[in-house]
């Protein structure tokens, strides 16, 4: 049982986290490079949202959505829809993400980089003055590196 | 009346036949003389809806056609008033004489029959429907066609016409981009596009919005007339297609703009309106807006014309000139002065199409229209000299020729409405076209004939034929300018101007008259006794053009004493200097604008931080929301 | 008939598929028309039964409308149904490089799009959008090439995080009204969510769907997708996908946000899109990305419309979209032969006739030159537009047109192209290829014929899909408290 | 480089700014529940589940697990599409010995506790999702202790078309006996017995074995690309 004050305490805890959460993962994708970085804040971005999802349906003075002997029909309870909207939330982003993976490994299988700075260049530097169906060679991707210093040997 | 509804849709079907038709037949020789066939027939309609005009009690008979639509509210309707019929005349005649001269001898070396006979086809279907058009929406369906189909006409050749061609689209993209924004703005304000409902609102709207939606069309439609400032696009599109089809543009095609403008600012918004209309801070209203844009359309380019070394630039710089005259005679609004501008239109066109069609006979013999390697050509083609001699005194403005007759109208009107800048001004052009046109033919057909062009032949009966009617044309109906001022009398009832007196010889007004059966009986007598007195006395023999002598030596045949390059030196250096200030500065800033413009949206879509922009857009999204 | 049927069917196929193939690879290749066949047949049926009866309303599972998800069918929805079966047949690949994975892949994307039309909920408007996300990055990422690989991350990165951001708008909605149902929701949104917090969350759902919807600036993808993407998929994308992310804003927009900022939003941020995709397109030097940039300015012509409130902006966004579904498809699949840089086109003319002649007459419509498809949908917009008596959208009236031009000059400027010299190394386009891009320019040509009846019908659909209160009516045929205190 | 860093700092901040002002408007603890309070009033009878989230997930938003499902699945077939077929078996690095007999000996019981939160996902926290994930694992452990791979890939692919399909069929089912798709069909037994729920556990069952395969086949997929990244 809490009490009106301990509730917006919690409130502001809830979303406070929410915020940073959301606020990291949109750091991490804007200004990092390295893809999977970037996967990793889209995920602290998803989190992020769903916990704000997640506070929407919280009641003070609640108990959880399930009818128990101590917890009958009628009693206050939270709101069983959030719930079920972070559970289609976190699959959808399970399934994004394991698709971007394999996207990643075969990018990596191909160029052995997975620096946007480069792929960026090598699609929008190149393919625009070339036919469009053009594969770039493994030569070439090397001149890319030439071009942003640093990236070959930048790990994770 | 069923019988005049029979007879337009029995025209616009024999033209769309004719698109068909040519289509099918493709590029066989016959594919020529069965379009001029269709040409004919489509003449002897309007002919047949032009004898209704004589019967009538009216001149504002209109023809109404089984072809109408209603799309989102608006209802369209095609009919053809008197002004539609007598552009519909010269555009069908054009054409018949353009495909006539194409037909025969001159197509057998040429490949692209095909596209040739089917573009003009095209063009003068949509010039027909253009010219039939009930209300302002029809009215921009014709226009667009026309437009589109006038790119074809001058894209065939492919290369250099296809870029002027290029140029050309987007001119008149941006010409009716202009008239469409003017027909919405309209359609919202007055609730409809019929040309009645338009003219009742536009009598009531405010003067800013009449501005707005008159400069809007008058932008759009001066584009298509190449008047000034929009004139760089035409001269260039015209001289690069062939030159049949070229006589068929410069005859007919720019003076579509005349119509438009003619039905909007004479028939809706009105020459009372107009006036009404001034300009802050000036002595200047509507009118005389539009008068000086069509004095200055006369001046400038023909000036331009003046300096070409190509003869289809010539003509086609002095075909822009001649709009001009138009244009004034029109504006002006007197009984005078828009007969003298609807009698241009038909003028113009017989003479501007003989002299292309005289031109295109010397390409066709000596391959090339350059002024510079030109000369003395008419010992060996008398015939198109005779043309081309018919067709600049027309240009000039000269009796007895046709063109002397509108012209004289249009300086009439403009001294008896108190104008004497624009009379000066129109002047000053006339003056630049006889410089001009006497240049065109001396460097052409006089003086010096070039060795290479030793053994050049007259061209064939085929050619020769239509050209030289054209050029009759042009002196009978000098001779007897009754015939065209009949013609055009629908049309200005159509406009809203009171009838002008006139007889088969000419017109009977109250401050001057002018009857050109004695104008040219006196001519003809006098030129008669001229060379009588000048054969009688002849005591010159003939010699050889190549057995000449010049200072005790004697000139072989490859040595230059024909005068033909940098002509008009000594005025030139006068006047050549205006030509810098031209409007090319405002074409080439355009294409840079968006030149630039464009690299920096492709440059955005270049990014390699796109989703920078997710934040970007969020947080100003956000910030706007809450702030703003 | 149950409208849910039309997203059901397709899936189920997809599950099956893959077994199926495995037993039998003839039986397998057949599945996927059949699927699509039968989708066609049930598209067909509920776009008749809709004509006669007017519009329809479902509740999944038979829960009452609040609380269960709703399906709502009307005029426009069914058409959109049938261009989506429509499309997907004519689209469907030939050889492809996976025959099981990637018929699975279009069939789920079929039904996720035919869900978003249909769906009245906003979570489960996510749900297909995602479904179609998902589908489609793997649809780019098919083509095992490099560069299409690199653009699907790209793609699926910036489409994710739109996604994220488009959920906490969901969320902050559901946190202040405790309801997803579009319907509800227009009800209460006068008193709940006129508020910054209520436009706030119209802004994250805007440039969350705004990603699919190649809206300025979270289009980036646009043109690197579709330059590599294999054309059919680009077709898909651009001709059908586009299309429905715009429909889910207009969905928002019209149910929850009509008569708020938010139809300025979407008039500059459609404004911006217009104006960069064609002055992009203006100096693109590769066809498909110029195809790509003329796709976004379509799109934004369609923000533009849907920012004029009533009829007239509907008509006109409906109108300018179903010409563009028509026309950008058969563009994508002419694109198959002619892509690369545009130096490669000269002269291919005269190796490909027929597609020369279909490139002519689309560019003409997208133009719009009179009396073609093209024209009717410009011109409604600027009839909507100028109907608008306030200034800015004067100004987007203007910018419209001038933009027409550029759109005229980096057109044409490919036709002359075509048609330059006789002697060209191009291939000539195959079958496959030309009879799909051939079947929708002649929808094309026949609309024109018809463009009169078509015209009042659309004004009718138009009319019909405004009405809002009837929709709130039909969605929620008793009148839900407008709020329930606990 | 910096100057982008720099311009993103500075709207990040911005946007802590404005999302605090507006996440400190919304509602916390008292919010409008209009769906839910629906729901909660509604649910015991319609649906008849303890659990009512699991009636929410399986019946009032069940098409939003369909979706969800099929997401699962064509991000499966999609991985399988990018990575292509070129099965590269590389060799199994073996595990030490504690790790493989500890993944042997999980085994069975994950699979029984895999099961066990499926099927009481009416009635407890947990359900297909949950299950699934874990019946997944299962498998998958052994495979990364480096046993051997149990793991067979037809298998998978069959199981998850059937999962699927069996979810579809049991929705069109109740659409031809109730005319509503997904509605609920059979008796609703007691609240809170195992056998109960109607057709909501048999749903539940679906999606466990689906969500199960279909992430062990993910998984399985990944693990043949077995170079590590840089």
């Amino acid at each position: 049982m809490m009490t009106m004050s301990e509730t917006q305490i919690m409130g502001y805890l809830l979303y406070s986290g929410a915020l940073a959460l959301i606020v990291i993962g949109l750091f991490v994708i804007v200004t990092r490079h390295h893809l999977i970085r970037i996967l990793l804040g889209l995920g602290l971005l998803e989190a992020g949202v769903n916990l704000v999802l997640l506070a929407a349906g919280f009641r003070a003075d609640a108990q959880a959505p399930i009818v128990t002997e101590l917890n009958k029909v009628g009693t206050s309870m939270v709101d069983p829809v959030p719930q079920a909207l972070i559970l289609t939330a976190i699959v959808i982003g399970v399934g994004v993400l394991a698709l971007a993976l394999a996207i990643c490994l075969e990018i990596h299988r191909k160029y052995k980089t997975l620096d946007l700075r480069v792929l960026g260049m090598i699609i929008s530097g190149h393919v625009e003055d070339e036919p469009s169906t053009y594969v770039i060679r493994a030569d070439q991707v090397s001149a890319n590196k030439a071009i942003v210093p640093g990236t070959a040997e930048r790990n994770v | 009346m069923s019988m005049l509804a029979g007879n337009l849709d029995l025209l616009l079907l024999t033209a769309l036949l004719t698109i068909v038709l040519t289509y099918a037949m493709g590029n066989r020789r016959v594919n020529g003389w069965c379009a001029t066939g269709l040409y004919g027939i489509q003449l002897l309609f309007l002919i047949m809806m032009g004898m209704q005009y004589t019967q009538a009690t009216t001149n504002l008979q209109l023809f109404s056609s089984s072809l109408t639509a209603t799309m989102f509210g608006n209802h369209l309707v095609w009919e053809m008033s008197g002004l539609g019929w007598f552009f519909a005349v010269i555009t069908v005649g054009a054409a018949l004489f353009s495909s006539w001269y194409a037909a025969g001898a001159w197509s057998e070396k040429r490949d692209g029959m095909r596209l040739f006979h089917v573009a003009m086809a095209v063009n003068v279907f949509s010039m027909l429907l253009l010219l039939s058009s009930g209300d302002l929406l029809s009215l921009f369906i014709g226009w667009e066609l026309v437009s589109w189909a006038s790119y074809l006409i001058m894209t065939q050749r492919g290369g250099a016409a296809a870029n002027a061609a290029f140029r050309y689209i987007l001119y008149a993209t941006a010409g009716a981009v202009a008239i469409l924004a003017a027909i919405i703005l309209l359609h919202q304000k007055a609730g409809s596009l019929d040309f009645e409902t338009v003219r009742t609102y536009l009598a009531q709207a405010p003067n800013a919005l009449v501005w707005v939606i008159m400069l809007l069309f008058a932008c759009g439609f001066l584009i298509k007339m190449a008047a000034v400032p929009f004139h760089l696009w035409q001269a260039a599109a015209y001289s690069q297609t062939p030159g049949p089809a070229a006589a068929f543009l410069g005859a007919i095609s720019s003076r579509m703009g005349l119509f438009a403008l003619a039905i909007v600012l004479i028939n809706l918004i009105g020459v009372a309106r107009l006036i009404d209309m001034s300009i802050p801070y000036t002595f200047l209203d509507a009118r005389t807006l539009w008068l000086w844009v069509a004095a200055i359309t006369v001046i400038v380019p023909t000036f331009i014309a003046l300096t070409q070394t190509d003869a289809r630039m010539l003509l086609a710089w002095h075909g822009i000139g001649q709009g001009g005259y138009m244009l004034l005679g029109i504006m002006v609004a007197s009984p005078l002065g828009v007969s003298g501008g609807l009698m241009h239109v038909f003028n113009h066109a017989s003479y501007q199409a003989a002299l292309f069609l005289a031109v295109t006979s010397v390409v066709y013999r000596t391959g090339t229209a350059d002024l510079d390697r030109l000369g003395g050509l008419v010992t060996r083609m008398p015939l198109a000299f005779t043309t081309m001699l018919l067709g600049i005194i027309g240009l000039a403005g000269l009796p007895p020729m046709n063109g002397f007759v509108s012209k004289w109208m249009v300086y009439k009107s403009l001294l008896d409405a108190n104008m004497p800048l624009l009379f000066l001004a129109s002047v000053i052009g006339t003056l630049g076209t006889i410089l001009s046109v006497y240049k065109l033919i001396h460097n052409t057909f006089l003086g010096q004939l070039r060795l290479e062009y030793r053994d050049v032949k007259e061209v064939p009966w085929s050619m020769s034929v239509p050209m030289l009617v054209l050029g009759g044309i042009a002196f009978i109906t000098g001779y007897l300018p009754g015939l065209v001022l009949d013609m055009a009398a629908p049309a200005q009832a159509v406009l809203g101007i009171a009838p002008l007196p006139h007889h088969l010889g000419g017109v009977t007004a109250a401050t001057g008259s002018l009857n050109m059966i004695w104008v040219v009986s006196i001519l003809i007598v006098s030129i008669g006794i001229g060379a009588l007195i000048f054969y009688g006395g002849n005591r010159t023999s003939r010699v050889h053009q190549f057995d000449n002598y010049a200072g005790g030596h004697f000139l072989t045949a490859d040595m230059r004493y024909h005068y033909s390059h940098n002509f008009y030196a000594g005025l030139m250096r006068v006047i050549g200097p205006w030509y810098r200030g031209s409007v090319q500065w405002l074409e080439t800033g355009l294409v840079s604008i968006s030149n630039f413009s464009a690299d920096l949206a492709n440059g955005i879509y270049r990014n390699a931080y796109t989703s920078a922009y997710l934040l970007f857009t969020v947080v100003a999204g956000l910030t706007w929301v809450m702030f703003g | 008939m149950s409208l849910v049927l039309v997203i059901a069917i397709p899936i189920l196929g997809a599950f099956l598929l893959p077994m199926l193939s495995h037993r039998s690879a003839v039986l397998g290749r057949l599945f996927g028309p059949i699927i699509i066949a039968v989708n066609l047949g049930l598209a067909l049926s509920i776009w008749q039964h809709v004509t006669l009866n007017g519009p329809q309303v479902e509740w999944i599972g038979g829960f009452a409308a609040p609380l269960g998800i709703v399906f709502h069918v009307d005029q426009f929805t069914a058409i959109l149904l049938l261009a989506i079966a429509v499309m997907t047949i004519l689209l469907w690949p030939r050889r492809m490089e996976d025959p099981i994975r990637e018929p699975v892949l279009s069939l789920v994307l079929m039904g996720a799009a035919s869900g978003l039309a249909l769906s009245s909920d906003l979570f489960n408007l996510f749900v297909f959008y995602e479904l179609t996300a998902v589908a489609s990055y793997g649809l780019v990422a098919s083509r095992a090439t490099g560069p299409s690989q690199i653009a699907a991350i790209r793609f699926l990165i910036l489409s994710a995080a739109g996604s994220a951001l488009a959920l906490l708008g969901i969320a902050l909605i559901y946190s202040i009204t405790g309801s997803l149902n579009l319907a509800y929701l227009a009800q209460v949104a006068p008193t709940l969510l006129s508020g910054p917090l209520g436009m706030s969350a119209f802004m994250l759902i805007l440039i969350g769907f705004g990603v699919k919807a190649e809206l300025f600036p979270v289009n980036t993808w646009v043109p690197e997708v579709y330059a590599s993407a294999s054309s059919r998929v680009s077709a898909m994308l651009s001709g059908v996908v586009s299309k429905l992310a715009m429909v889910v804003i207009l969905k928002v927009l019209i149910t929850v946000y009509a008569n708020t900022s938010a139809s300025l939003v979407m008039l500059v941020v459609g404004l911006l899109t217009l104006v960069s995709g064609e002055l992009a397109a203006y100096r693109a030097k590769d066809f498909r990305r110029m195809l790509a940039f003329s796709s976004i300015a379509q799109l934004g012509m369609v923000a533009m419309a849907f920012s004029v409130s009533g009829t007239a902006g509907l008509l006109a966004g409906f109108a300018i979209m179903l010409h563009h579904l028509l026309a950008k498809p058969a563009l994508f699949l002419l694109a198959e032969r002619w892509g690369g840089h545009l130096d490669r086109l000269t002269g291919a003319a005269y190796s490909s006739k027929t597609g020369a002649i279909l490139f002519l007459f689309l560019a003409l419509s997208l133009i719009g030159v009179p009396p073609l498809p093209g024209f009717w949908a410009k011109y409604l917009l600027l009839t909507a537009l100028f109907g608008h008596d306030q200034s800015l959208y004067y100004f987007a009236a203007a910018v419209l047109l001038i933009t027409t031009v550029i759109e005229a000059a980096y057109l044409m400027r490919i036709l002359q192209r075509l048609y330059q010299h006789k002697n060209s190394t191009l291939e000539p386009h195959r079958a496959s290829e030309l009879v799909p891009a051939l079947v929708l320019g002649g929808t094309l040509f026949l609309s024109v014929l018809v463009a009169a009846p078509l015209g009042a019908a659309l004004s009718g659909i138009a009319r019909s899909s405004a009405d809002i209160p009837a929709y709130i009516q039909r969605v929620l045929p008793v009148d839900v408290p407008k709020e329930i205190n606990v | 480089m910096k100057t982008h860093n720099l311009t993103s700092f500075v709207f990040l901040a911005g946007l802590v700014v404005l999302l605090a002002a507006l996440l400190v408007e919304l509602p916390f603890g008292h919010g409008p529940m209009v769906t839910g309070q629906g729901i909660l009033k509604q649910a015991p009878q319609t649906t008849g589940t303890a659990n009512i989230v699991t009636s929410v997930v399986l019946g009032y938003r069940g098409l939003d697990t369909l979706g969800e499902l099929t997401i699962l699945f064509i991000a499966a077939t999609a991985v399988g599409l990018v990575l292509g077929k070129q099965t590269r078996q590389h060799p199994i690095r073996q595990g030490g010995y504690i790790l493989r007999i500890a993944a042997d000996l999980l085994h069975p019981f994950l699979l029984l506790l895999g099961v066990y939160i499926i099927v009481h996902g009416h009635l407890t926290p947990g359900g297909g999702f949950q299950g699934g994930v874990i019946l997944a694992i299962a498998y998958f452990l052994p495979l990364l202790a480096g046993t051997q791979n149990i793991i067979q890939e037809k298998l998978v692919s069959i199981l998850e078309g059937l999962a699927g399909t069996a979810f579809i069929s049991i929705g069109l089912l109740s659409m031809f006996k109730h005319g509503d798709f997904l509605a609920p069909l059979l008796g609703q037994g007691t609240l809170g017995e195992l056998f109960s729920g109607g057709t909501l556990p048999l749903l539940y069952i679906a999606v466990g074995l689906k969500v199960g395969s279909e992430m062990a086949g993910l998984m399985m997929r990944m693990l043949q690309e077995d170079e590590p990244l840089a």
